[in-house]
């Protein structure tokens, strides 16, 4: 027990060379540019924000419907809409810099090349801290098949922008996968500095009276707390072999829920889905662990991966 | 953020499937047309919250600003089920007011609201503010007419069809619209997607204007999730391309912006 | 429309050559050994029983906890304890055999040749009317790597327990894979008759404040409505591919939820978890679907896999 | 299957976190030491349904049929914190008389029952079967003795034990077991795992017979899933192995049955 430490080292955590005063971020696609939820929240005790996923073009994304509620969870087919890199680094960073958090971009492409250029043109840009790769998406040149489920092709993403920037390189994982071990080696190899898991897991609902998708592009991507012990049971797994920082993602709701993912071996955590829940709920989780560490007299440093045998 | 919490003041059935609840807060102004998302439950089922038009607010006559809402709903799912159960006194988690409104018709020579089913809920502040508005009103059956007559304290021009003729012309809203409406109308219409497809039409036709209330299923409210999507006509395609968010963008929208063949309904 | 179909015959299904007098069927673990339930539903209503999965020897199971409920779900941690092949012969099928209802043995073994071992006892036994393989579990052989992961694998087990029987069979994939496909195609071709799935998907939860597991064996099996989407998209994406009949399973409470797999590609259903919440489900949604079937003048065969592109 | 729907007759605060509630009900035969499973909401959260002793019938005095059941229960999560929120006249979704119950005494000099918290509530229906048994309870403040009264009605030898010393002697029941115990005597204990691994050792100690009504989580409770195993000791295993089930082959078990070490306290 480290009876010493101090309220602000209690909470901090150090991730890919970077500082986050507390391990509660918010994740990529549920938390807009930032702005959004000001009215809401207090930006400022985020330990971070991860903005909604940018590609080199601004995409228009898919047709609706794009969500639909599930037992504890909710499908999306957004299609990745969004400003596009160009757009985000003129009308979006010069909000997001002034705020008292660390700013990471999550960027996605079709090709390895448009990761690179993506990844390229926010390199340097004033008060971004790192990169998110999200590498679940079809890769275009493989027939559609997504980057995140082949070892092989998720290493090439990862090499390539990681030998393109000099911002540290965090690498989104899929749990659409077999064997997660695996891809967090892949990627590791291929020198990501951290990995954050899960992103949603593929699903579908139907509407039964008129015999049809719910979602116009008939399947989605599933988050919420339907999916946290998939997402904690992975973020165990990726601890049993990670050499560099994992990020849990997966439904977290609560202080309690982010603390199920540090025990298991995350550093940090991302909120999503609860955030259109309750706009509040990451910081209130910041405040919810500050009273367990508190109460255990611990750090969020002694508790990564602290699970008993 | 730590805010008062808003309270229930009454939630009292209407009729058979319909309330009425006032929520204490002393509001923001509030424009027409304008909604809250609220938490139904501190459950997870459902898990997120239920988007609700803002009806009317209480409190001293005439003002935007007042000291609290009133929603009307209809029970057709477990989160309204759940709603209709919550009791006068407890908080309730609410957030807004959210969205756009309807923008003030100046300059128009006859105001025509066209409203079917729960769309009567975000007309009701902008038939307050306007005098002289006319107000046609579309349901299946006599049983949903129970909030006409909160119009028609106030309205002269009250039109109501129901499809079983149980109340009101039989028929379709959309044929009243036909016979009212003239050039130098403004047409603000809110109901299902297939009754606001119609009205575009003959608004289109007869080269009036028509302001539509959109409504999508809604995960956050605030233009955060892009789930809300509807489909703008190209040339008013902005540089996220051409989906506009109802909750954001909207839920009011220039019936002349939207692709009307995207909804596959 | 068939507007001419009579009551039997809207529900009816034929799958592995086996009529089935309504699509619902109770799935294996969640329905002991059909007596159980007795006193709660009216057993011969159903569209058949899947017992408890069976092996060789008698299996003591896993220590406890064993069982933790989650968002809309839970996670099971049984270690397949059961009363043995033998054991199941001699105690529990005088009591199916006598109901009005399909008996499915569910079988499982830690070596292909258990598998093959448990088939052959089985086959011939008066009263039942199927094998399903559960191929799920841990092939000692193969350093303890579920044979329901790996396509060669699943199609040695498969083909192993097809060549020793004359019962139909039914193999039950696991959705812990990358691509469920791959699967479905690998035991067809080992002559499969039918494919049932989802098992559960693995997932953990942590007591945060003992910091351990909340099941004894940390990992479980997750279950119930949460798991839903998850289970229909991995029904859908079989249908595309599948030559044989699919039974779907995955979090299925209601008719309506029920009729989300047949429309998206099913002959039947398996109902779980929801046993645990209403014994009478299955009952309910046989119910339901026959309340719809007549409402939609249509049957239950012209519904399989009829969801609109 | 059909059958009559159960109603809730009563569900009153007993104090801070402990409610009674009466179930109408035309019970089958109950054996003193049976518990039934209760679905608390007919939504998703919390799915399962949640395990609650039979505390008394109500009825016809002393008979072990009636016309309903009385349930004690305490607030602990969002389980009961639902069924704490339901309300007379309400259908209830109940399942049972589960389990086995605990075995008559015959030929025994003492029946001391052993009880801590919420582990009273199975002791109940014994304690008015039996005349002359000795009741230890336990709790850890005063705040959790408020159903003690109920057995005073009846009973004279009930001795209480409060960690904080705020109600009867300052410490753990199982030092008054120490006192009490004497061979000849029989024990019914029901309570936390620790307290029934204390009482086990103790009774072993004097040779005495213990009976003890575990608790572990369940999802099904006939039997089915499995779930909710305890290790027995390896010479009564069974042919499904050394495993039992709490609710089908208990909840009730000789102590000496049970492999107290393999609990993971
Ligand atoms: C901007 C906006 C304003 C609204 N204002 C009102 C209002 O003032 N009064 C009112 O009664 N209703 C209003 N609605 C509709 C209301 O939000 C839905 O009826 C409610 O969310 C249903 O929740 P539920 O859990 O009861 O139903 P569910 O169990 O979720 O669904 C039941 C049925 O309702 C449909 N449904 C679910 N959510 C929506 C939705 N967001 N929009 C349309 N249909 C839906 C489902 O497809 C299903 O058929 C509004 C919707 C929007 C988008
Ligand atoms: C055979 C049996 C008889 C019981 N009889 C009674 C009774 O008469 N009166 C009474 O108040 N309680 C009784 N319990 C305990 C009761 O079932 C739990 O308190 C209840 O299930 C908690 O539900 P919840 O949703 O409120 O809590 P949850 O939100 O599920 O959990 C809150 C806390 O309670 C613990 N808990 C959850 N379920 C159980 C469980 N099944 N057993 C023990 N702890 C649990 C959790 O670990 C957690 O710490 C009995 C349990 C069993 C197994
Ligand atoms: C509406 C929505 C949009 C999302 N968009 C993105 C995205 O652009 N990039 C990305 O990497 N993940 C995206 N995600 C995935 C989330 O960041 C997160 O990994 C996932 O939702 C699981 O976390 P949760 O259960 O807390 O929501 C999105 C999720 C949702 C619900
Ligand atoms: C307690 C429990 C025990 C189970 N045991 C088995 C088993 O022995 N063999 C098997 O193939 N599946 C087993 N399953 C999986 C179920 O048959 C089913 O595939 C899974 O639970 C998903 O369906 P559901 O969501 O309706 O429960 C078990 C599931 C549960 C919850
Ligand atoms: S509901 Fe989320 S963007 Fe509109
Ligand atoms: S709770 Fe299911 S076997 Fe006991």
């Amino acid at each position: 027990m480290n009876k010493g430490v101090k309220k602000t080292s209690r909470l901090a955590v150090e991730i890919a060379g970077i500082r986050f005063k507390n391990p509660v971020l918010t994740a990529s696609g549920t938390f807009g540019y930032g702005s959004e939820y000001a009215p809401y929240t207090d930006l400022g005790r985020l330990g971070g924000i991860v903005v909604k996923g940018l590609s080199l073009e601004p995409r228009a994304g898919n047709p609706g419907p794009r969500t639909v509620e599930t037992p504890s969870g909710m499908l999306n087919a957004i299609g990745l809409q969004n400003v596009g890199v160009e757009s985000f680094i003129k009308e979006k960073m010069p909000f997001l810099r002034r705020l008292k958090t660390n700013v990471i971009a999550n960027i996605f492409g079709e090709t390895v090349e448009d990761y690179k250029e993506v990844a390229r043109r926010l390199d340097g840009v004033a008060g971004l801290t790192a990169l998110e790769i999200n590498i679940s998406c079809p890769n275009v040149k493989k027939g559609g098949i997504a980057f995140g489920v082949v070892p092989t092709e998720a290493h090439r993403v990862v090499s390539a922008v990681k030998s393109s920037v000099g911002l540290p390189v965090i690498t989104k994982l899929s749990p659409n996968v077999t064997d997660i071990r695996v891809m967090v080696k892949a990627v590791e190899e291929a020198g990501t500095d951290a990995v954050s898991l899960i992103n949603t897991i593929t699903g579908m609902a139907v509407d039964v009276e008129k015999r049809r998708a719910l979602l116009a592009t008939k399947t989605g991507g599933l988050s919420g707390p339907a999916i946290r012990p998939i997402a904690v049971r992975m973020v165990w797994e990726a601890a049993q072999v990670a050499t560099r920082p994992i990020i849990g993602i997966g439904g977290i709701m609560t202080a309690k829920d982010a603390l199920e993912f540090i025990i298991a071996g995350a550093s940090a955590v991302q909120i999503g889905t609860a955030n259109f829940v309750d706009p509040d709920s990451a910081v209130k989780a910041v405040d919810g662990i500050e009273e367990y560490l508190k109460r255990h007299r611990t750090s969020v440093k002694d508790l990564i991966g602290s699970l008993k045998a | 953020m730590e805010e008062k919490p808003k309270k229930i003041l009454y939630n009292r059935q209407a009729s058979a499937h319909y309330y009425r609840m006032g929520i204490s807060w002393a509001t923001p102004t509030i424009a027409p047309g304008q909604f809250v998302m609220v938490r139904v439950t501190d459950g997870l089922d459902p898990l997120l919250r239920r988007p609700f038009g803002i009806y009317n607010i209480l409190g001293p006559k005439g003002k935007s600003r007042g000291t609290g809402i009133e929603l009307l709903y209809k029970v057709v799912g477990k989160g309204t089920r759940i709603l209709s159960t919550r009791k006068p006194g407890d908080d309730i988690d609410v957030i807004g007011p959210l969205g756009d409104g309807f923008p003030y018709p100046s300059g128009f020579r006859k105001v025509i609201m066209v409203a079917g089913g729960m769309g009567l809920v975000p007309l009701y502040l902008m038939a307050k503010e306007l005098h002289g508005a006319t107000l046609l009103f579309g349901a299946r059956a006599r049983e949903e007419t129970v909030f006409i007559k909160d119009f028609r304290k106030f309205m002269r021009n009250v039109k109501v069809a129901t499809e079983d003729g149980s109340y009101g012309r039989k028929g379709l809203v959309t044929e009243l619209l036909e016979e009212e409406i003239s050039s130098g109308s403004v047409i603000y219409a809110c109901g299902p997607i297939g009754m606001l497809k119609q009205a575009s039409a003959i608004a289109r036709r007869a080269d009036v204007k028509c302001f539509v209330s959109l409504e999508r299923s809604m995960a956050c409210g605030i233009g955060v999730c892009l789930g809300c999507a509807v489909k703008s006509r190209p040339h008013k395609g902005s540089g996220s391309g051409v989906y506009r968010m109802v909750c954001s963008d909207g839920p009011v929208f220039d019936s002349a912006d939207i692709d009307w063949d995207s909804f596959n309904l």
